[in-house]
């Protein structure tokens, strides 16, 4: 009762005054009810900005002598500071650019880890008391180091205890500003491994056309700059089976690989709606994580100075999907409006759909994830199951699932048209990590509708198709990079 | 028993008539519509080629499994063999026709074209013709070997039971390497001379479908030689089961060259990749649907159904229409394989008649002379007894 | 009821057979004959055919019939489902099923006919009229009753002369033809 | 007519009819030595810790093999692919050589249709556990149910795999089964234990040799074995399909189903020999089982060496020849060399290149090698599947989706457990029924002797 009575004298010193209740009672039940209280706090005079000031705190950050690191204390992408540590969509969710998740890692320069015969993975020491696995991160400059912030926990909560180290300690006041980084004269191999939960392992395309850019001038001259391959497989597409229309709606995403800023957004967003597993360090490890849209960050060839590619993957959504063809099953099948659907009663788990899936996004429940407590994470406690959306399955061990564009949300927004007597307005469904893009990358909508904003992304000369030549027909469509790099254009 | 043929004069007359036919044909052909002429000179020069390389199959599998029915008919093969030398100066003649056929001949073609480029190393004119030269020696040079053994057997002394033996074990050792370096040869022949025709386009069972359409075709040629010569009073001691054989032979290749084509085709249509879709995307417009059904039906249906009953397998007239089918399978086979990725133009005219039957008569004018060129029978071959009371 | 049968008893092949021959010349009727393996003059003599072949023939018609017609109506009529673009009717899959399941029903129904035709299944006790026919001897059988006496002795006394190692008469229950 | 001078007798030692039935039933009559106790000891220890491992795949699920996200079938299905050729053997034994007359096969027969039984059963047990759900497989039945009817799908190679195994595992049992109806028969007549009368009785059917029986038993092996000849090469075809059809660079390919179907009985017929030789050295066979019928398996694996390794030419040459990315670094940067190039490699040598040992008289006629290369053949094959099945998913089209691929002990417990059953089964089929073809056998024993003395 005692946090009780702190967290009511806490609302009652801080919030109260903002409310327009009289009674603080009142007021405290009020807000209890509703789950939030929000209030506008009024805006004191604007900040200023001393460069000068600015210019004193950079001398005072250390200087690593010639042999020594830099090493940078950083708030990581999923966890911030480490507030929301207990949470395991949070915990693994992996980071926009190492992919890497479950635990923080010391980020070191290609060079240096060649210096010191280090690979992703051995565990380096940098202090004293400060042993992390290394992770050679392309484009870090020689010399520095980058760790997260964030973990390290030891009475938090089940999912983040004794996971990662804690790097506060190191993260030092000095001249009564906290100084997120150290200098370190020695970047030490231990010479042992540990496993890195990689989500990603290779991370060049291979001259593969899968992110398409241009350069903005030989865009503004040709808007299909960049993506001529696109009219070529185009040209050549004989396909042997008769074409199939679709009547009503023919459901499409377009996703606009200049907008997206690899925030993983989508990713937890996605997780959230569709109640998919958490499935912890090992798991992820043996390459089994079960995120429905996935982040994939390709480099450019050069390691030292690579140019970063995010494209967001989820199933595509084939019209001639391979890994329908093969189901004994049934098990998945087209649907009427273009969905590539799955049945996970039906679903006996032969897996061959997973490997027909030319772009590898159709995930199999490897284990049983809910109410096993091997998986303790979101399912496997009453409290737990509360973040289970109601709408969506929870699926079974041995069945396989992939990303079905929230048709959840399809048939409730269709199904409140259909009641209203109206028909369905463009924009009206939106899928979860459509919802959640801060960059407005993905668009979903109905192909058939010419008017929609996603016929209109797909009328864009930039559009494409992921992996064309094997005319999947894909309903998702990827507009072509365009770089403010002038570079490319020679 | 007649030991040794004797080839009528009308028969020379006819069958050089035909070859004069053919000639001229070619030669109207060449100055009114090169392409089609040489997209035609393909399909028919591919087409005798085939059947002589389906009598080298049928010797040379008989040798290496030993197998004693068929050793009276061996000369039938022979002879059926020697035509590849003809054969190779036939196809000779071809390079003249390298740019009217393939694209990929074109210079300026595989300039524009990157994936022309990357065949390049392979496919590019001296080094087709260079390849076609070496495969000819190296099948001349065999089957002369073959022959040879197989002649000298003859001059034997019927009591030297080694001797027979050791030209028999011989001969299968000959075999067994032919064989082999057919499998590689003809695949890779198979590949420069019909599959090029479509450059984008490939397909791993493709050698393997043709080698078995040769096998095939071969056989039932055989097969209908050895019935017409058996007419004439010349194998004497054909029974049921000799016939029941034949037909084997003529139903299990059938079968393969049905499988492979059905694999072939099963396999691209359920993968459905704009790359491989292309070929019979071409083939299953119009026309050509109805002769890429033609194809299976003579080639597989017609033959499987008629021989799958044993009495219908021992009796020669049932056999003989199969291989008639077989004979216009073949060639409507190759039609569909060649013309629609050279002219594209479905139609069967003076010329595509003309050097069918030139071809026809030659090849006819040189078996026959062949056969009559040595005893029609090896008479010391060791399993010459065994084929002789064959019993099921 | 019981039946008499004259038995004779070969240990060679040529022995054997000359003798159906010559019981066969003195229209003496065979009940039947037993031996080690196949021996195919026996069936040329004793006229013994089967019509098998035939019936896995309509096995196999009825087969592909019904194979096909049970895929087209599961995937065109009765439930259509779109599978990666395929057309409902996707003949080349169906080509596959259909050998084989027309192969499944040739086999399961010889067997059965076989089974039900040379009345041979499990537990089944057909009677053996000499234990040594599945060893190394050839046996003839002729059956005793119903025909004159003289007959039947005719039949012992030329397998006899023939080369039988052993002539005898038996009597057997239940004999099924 | 079979000419002996020339080709050799089929049985050696002049053997009587009587002999022969109590040399091939002999093994049956005397208690096995200890050797045989031991091995069944060790093959049910082996088939036990299958039993463990199977276990632990019901029970726990998938994600204790070594599968993942994208290379989603591994060892368990590398282990059906060849188990399923292994069963090829026995069948292909016994149709093929019957259509290429080859009448050596008579004293081999046998064995190798048993070997194809207990292959099949070990290999059908993989296509049900890779399953996630196996207490649901029976949704593979295409019956008419209560989700709709909901139909299977028809177009997938797994339905096909699934009817044509079924098939194949009917077919090959009975065409086993009534070939040794006869010999059966002829164990029942000819015991004294009354126990074996009656259980030998129960099997035979109530055969008793009439030329009633023996007409119809002729026809319906000649039915059974023109079915199985087309079932045997359709069922690995279909197998082939499984990865053809696909669009995974290095499966697609149309190529595959002769090719798996050469492959397959190049390693039946590598696994007869091994048996053979082994089965031979044990109970002394060396009268039915001559040097030249191991000579004959000898040629014969030389010339399927030779096609595996033309086909393996092909594919490559292809590969190149197609300019398709995809299949230039599958074949190229992933096999050839690369992650998996120990495998690949391993694969040409121990199939294209140890049987060409064959070529020379010494080792075609030694038993050691003999063994040696026919267990080397095995190990490739295995590795052959391997190739085929893990190299594509492990890199694909996507980069980002390429990872690597390792089994876990539970991989190895299950295919280790299937060892164990096939050779319990062998070794239970070498104690209780007769080993060789007894009546086949007699029928050739004399072939070719008679006219000529």
């Amino acid at each position: 009762m005692l946090y009780h009575d702190y967290l009511k004298a806490n609302w009652e010193k801080v919030y109260f005054q903002f409310s327009k209740s009289s009674d603080f009672m009142n007021f405290w039940n009020q807000s209890l009810g509703n789950g939030v209280f929000n209030y506008t706090i009024p805006v004191g005079s604007p900040l200023k900005f001393h460069g000068e000031e600015l210019s004193g705190a950079m001398k005072s950050v250390p200087v690593a002598n010639e042999n020594g690191y830099e090493v940078i204390i950083s708030e990581s992408v999923a966890l911030g500071t480490g507030m929301h540590a207990n949470n395991p969509w949070l915990m693994e969710l992996p980071d926009p650019v190492s992919r890497q998740c479950w635990e923080n890692v010391a980020a070191i320069s290609p060079g240096d880890a060649q210096k010191l015969g280090i690979e992703s993975g051995t565990l380096v020491k940098i202090a004293e008391g400060l042993i992390l696995p290394a992770f050679i991160q392309p484009g870090q400059a020689d010399g520095t180091i980058s760790v997260a912030l964030g973990y390290g926990h030891t009475g938090s909560g089940p999912v983040c205890n004794n996971i990662g180290v804690n790097l506060y300690p190191f993260a030092k006041l000095a001249d009564g500003n906290r100084s997120y980084g150290f200098v370190t004269d020695k970047l030490e191999n231990t010479h042992k491994n540990s496993q890195l939960a990689l989500t990603q392992v290779h991370y060049l395309m291979e001259g593969r056309p899968i992110v398409r850019e241009t350069g903005l001038s030989e865009y503004l001259n040709n808007p299909a700059a960049g993506n001529e391959q696109h009219s070529e497989f185009e040209s050549t597409h004989k396909s042997l089976y008769p074409e199939i229309k679709y009547d009503g709606f023919h459901w499409g995403m377009a996703i606009d690989l200049n907008a997206c800023i690899g925030c993983n957004s989508c990713v937890i967003a996605c997780q959230a709606e569709n109640n998919i597993p958490v499935v912890g360090k090992q798991e992820v490890i043996n390459r089994r994580i079960m995120h429905w849209i996935k982040i994939d960050r390709y480099y450019s060839d050069s390691p030292d100075d690579p140019k970063v590619y995010f494209q967001p993957l989820a199933c595509q959504h084939c019209d001639n999907a391979p890994c329908e063809n093969v189901c004994p099953v049934s098990a998945t099948n087209h649907s009427s409006e273009g969905l590539n659907q799955m049945a996970y009663n039906r679903c006996v788990g032969t897996k061959y759909c997973i490997n027909n899936c030319p772009y590898k996004v159709r995930r199999f429940n490897w284990y049983r994830y809910t109410n096993n407590k091997e998986f303790d994470f979101n399912t496997a406690s009453d409290l737990g199951k509360m973040v289970l959306n109601p709408d969506v399955t929870v699926r079974e061990r041995g069945v396989v699932e992939k990303c079905s564009f929230c048709v959840q949300r399809i048939q409730e927004k269709k199904l409140q048209a259909k009641l209203e007597n109206r028909t369905l307005k463009d924009n009206e469904i939106k899928t979860a990590c459509m919802q959640a893009c801060p960059a407005g990358a993905i668009v979903f909508g109905n192909l058939n509708d010419k008017n929609s904003m996603v016929s209109k992304l797909f009328d864009d000369p930039r559009r494409y198709h992921l992996l064309e030549e094997l005319h999947t027909l894909p309903s998702t469509g990827y507009l072509t990079k365009v770089r403010n790099d002038e570079k490319l254009n020679t | 028993m007649k030991e040794n043929i004797v080839v009528s004069r009308n028969f020379k007359l006819v069958t050089l008539i035909l070859t004069a036919i053919g000639v001229g044909t070619f030669i109207f052909g060449l100055l009114s519509n090169p392409q089609l002429t040489w997209a035609n000179y393909l399909v028919v020069n591919y087409y005798f080629l085939s059947l002589a390389m389906g009598g080298v199959f049928f010797f040379v599998l008989q040798s290496i499994s030993q197998s004693g029915w068929s050793s009276a008919f061996q000369r039938v093969s022979e002879a059926m063999m020697s035509y590849t030398a003809f054969a190779g100066i036939l196809f000779l003649l071809l390079v003249f026709g390298v740019n009217d056929i393939y694209h990929w001949a074109h210079k300026e073609a595989v300039a524009l074209d990157p994936l022309l480029q990357h065949k390049s190393p392979f496919l590019n004119v001296p080094f087709f013709v260079g390849r076609l030269i070496i495969y000819f020696i190296l099948w001349i040079v065999l089957i002369r070997k073959l022959r040879s053994i197989s002649l000298r057997g003859d001059m034997t002394d019927p009591a030297d039971m080694d001797g027979i033996l050791a030209l028999f074990n011989k001969s299968e050792l000959y075999s067994k390497i032919f064989i082999f370096i057919l499998a590689i040869t003809f695949s890779l022949a198979a590949f420069d001379w019909i599959m090029s025709v479509d450059p984008h386009w490939y397909s791993t069972i493709f050698a393997l479908k043709n080698l078995a359409a040769a096998f095939l075709h071969g056989v039932s040629v055989l097969t209908l030689i050895v019935f017409i010569l058996h007419k004439r009073g010349y194998f004497p001691f054909l029974n049921k089961y000799h016939t029941h054989d034949f037909a084997r032979y003529i139903f299990m290749l059938s079968i393969v060259w049905g499988y492979f084509w059905f694999a072939q085709f099963m396999i691209i249509w359920y993968g459905n990749i704009p790359e491989e879709t292309a070929y019979y995307f071409v083939r299953w417009k119009e026309g050509w649907k109805v002769l890429f059904f033609l194809e299976i039906i003579l080639n597989w249906a017609i033959p499987f159904m008629i021989l799958l009953p044993v009495k219908a397998s021992r009796n020669r007239t049932a056999i003989v229409i199969v291989i008639i089918c077989l004979i216009i399978g073949q060639y409507v086979d190759l039609y569909v394989q060649v013309i629609p990725g050279t002219t594209g133009l479905l139609r069967f005219g003076i010329v595509e008649a003309g050097l069918f039957l030139g071809f026809a008569g030659f090849f006819a004018f040189i078996v026959a002379t062949t056969l009559s060129k040595a005893k029609l029978i090896p008479s010391n071959h060791p399993y010459l007894e065994e084929s002789l009371e064959h019993r099921f | 009821m019981n039946k008499r049968f004259k038995i004779g008893i070969f240990d060679d092949e040529e022995k054997f057979l000359s003798s159906i021959r010559s019981l066969k010349e003195q229209k003496l009727s065979i009940h039947d004959v037993f031996t080690p393996y196949p021996v195919h003059e026996v069936f040329h003599l004793l006229k013994r055919k089967s019509r098998l072949p035939t019936a896995a023939y309509f096995f196999g018609l009825a087969g592909i019939i019904a194979t096909l017609a049970f895929l087209y109506y599961t995937s065109v009529l009765d439930w259509p489902i779109v599978y990666g673009g395929k057309p409902f009717n996707s003949f080349p899959s169906f080509i596959v099923v259909t050998i084989v399941i027309t192969i499944f029903t040739v086999t399961i129904a010889s067997l059965a006919l076989f089974s039900a035709r040379s009345k041979l299944f499990p537990g089944r006790d057909n009677t053996i009229f000499d234990p040594r026919a599945t060893d190394d001897k050839f046996i003839i059988v002729v059956e005793s009753d119903g025909v004159e006496l003289s007959a039947s002795d005719t039949a012992g006394d030329i397998m006899k002369q023939l080369g039988a190692v052993e002539v005898m008469e038996k009597e057997f229950g239940n004999v099924n033809e | 007519m079979y000419n002996k001078k020339i080709r050799g007798p089929l049985v050696e030692g002049n053997k009587t009819l009587g002999q022969i039935t109590k040399d091939v039933i002999l093994p049956m009559d005397v208690r096995p030595g200890m050797w045989w106790f031991i091995a069944f000891g060790v093959s049910l220890l082996a088939a036990l810790f299958g039993g463990y491992a199977i276990y632990m795949t019901v029970y726990k699920g998938i994600g204790t093999w070594g599968v993942n996200n994208s290379v989603g079938w591994g060892w368990e299905i590398v282990n059906f692919v060849w188990w399923i050729g292994i069963g090829h053997a026995g069948t292909a034994f016994s149709i093929f050589l019957l259509i290429l007359r080859q009448k050596w096969r008579t004293s081999i027969n046998r064995a190798a249709e048993a070997m194809t039984v207990f292959a099949v059963l070990s290999a059908a047990l993989f296509p049900a556990l890779h399953m996630g759900r196996v207490w649901l497989a029976f949704y593979i039945f295409p019956y008419p149910n209560t989700r709709g009817p909901l139909w299977v799908n028809f177009n997938s190679p797994l339905f096909w795999d699934f009817t044509a195994i079924t098939a194949y595992l009917l077919i090959s049992a009975s065409f086993w089964y009534l070939g040794m109806l006869p010999d059966l028969a002829t164990v029942r007549d000819r015991t004294t234990s009354k126990i074996r009368k009656a259980l030998y009785g129960f099997f035979s059917l109530g055969w008793t040799g009439s030329s009633r029986h023996w007409i119809r038993y002729e026809s319906l092996s000649f039915i059974l074995g023109g079915i199985a000849a087309v079932l045997v090469v359709s069922v690995h075809s279909i197998v082939s399909t499984d990865f053809a059809v696909g669009v995974e660079p290095g499966w697609h390919t149309t190529i595959f189903p002769p090719f798996f179907v050469v492959g397959a009985i190049f390693s039946g017929f590598a696994m007869v020999m091994t048996l053979m030789v082994l089965i031979r050295k044990v109970y002394k066979l060396t009268n039915y089982i001559t040097d030249n019928h191991m000579d004959a398996i000898a040629r014969i694996l030389i010339f399927i060496s030779l096609i595996m390794g033309l086909a393996y030419l092909t594919e490559i040459f292809i590969a190149w020849y197609s300019g398709n990315e995809f299949e230039m670094f599958t074949f190229f940067r992933n096999r050839i060399t690369g992650d998996y190039e120990f495998q690949f490699w391993g694969m040409i040598i121990c199939n294209a290149f140890i049987p060409q040992l064959f070529w020379f008289r010494k080792v075609r006629r030694n038993w050691i090698w003999l063994l040696v290369v026919s267990l080397s053949i095995n190990v490739g094959m295995w590795l052959e599947r391997y190739n085929i099945v893990v190299t594509s998913l492990s890199k694909d089209f996507l980069p980002s989706n390429w990872v690597s691929y390792s089994p876990t002990i539970i991989d190895i417990g299950v295919f280790v457990g299937t060892i164990g059953l096939f050779a319990c089964g062998v070794l239970l089929f070498m104690r209780y029924i007769p080993m060789m073809a007894i009546s086949e056998l007699k029928s050739v024993a004399n072939i070719g002797s008679k006219k000529e003395d």
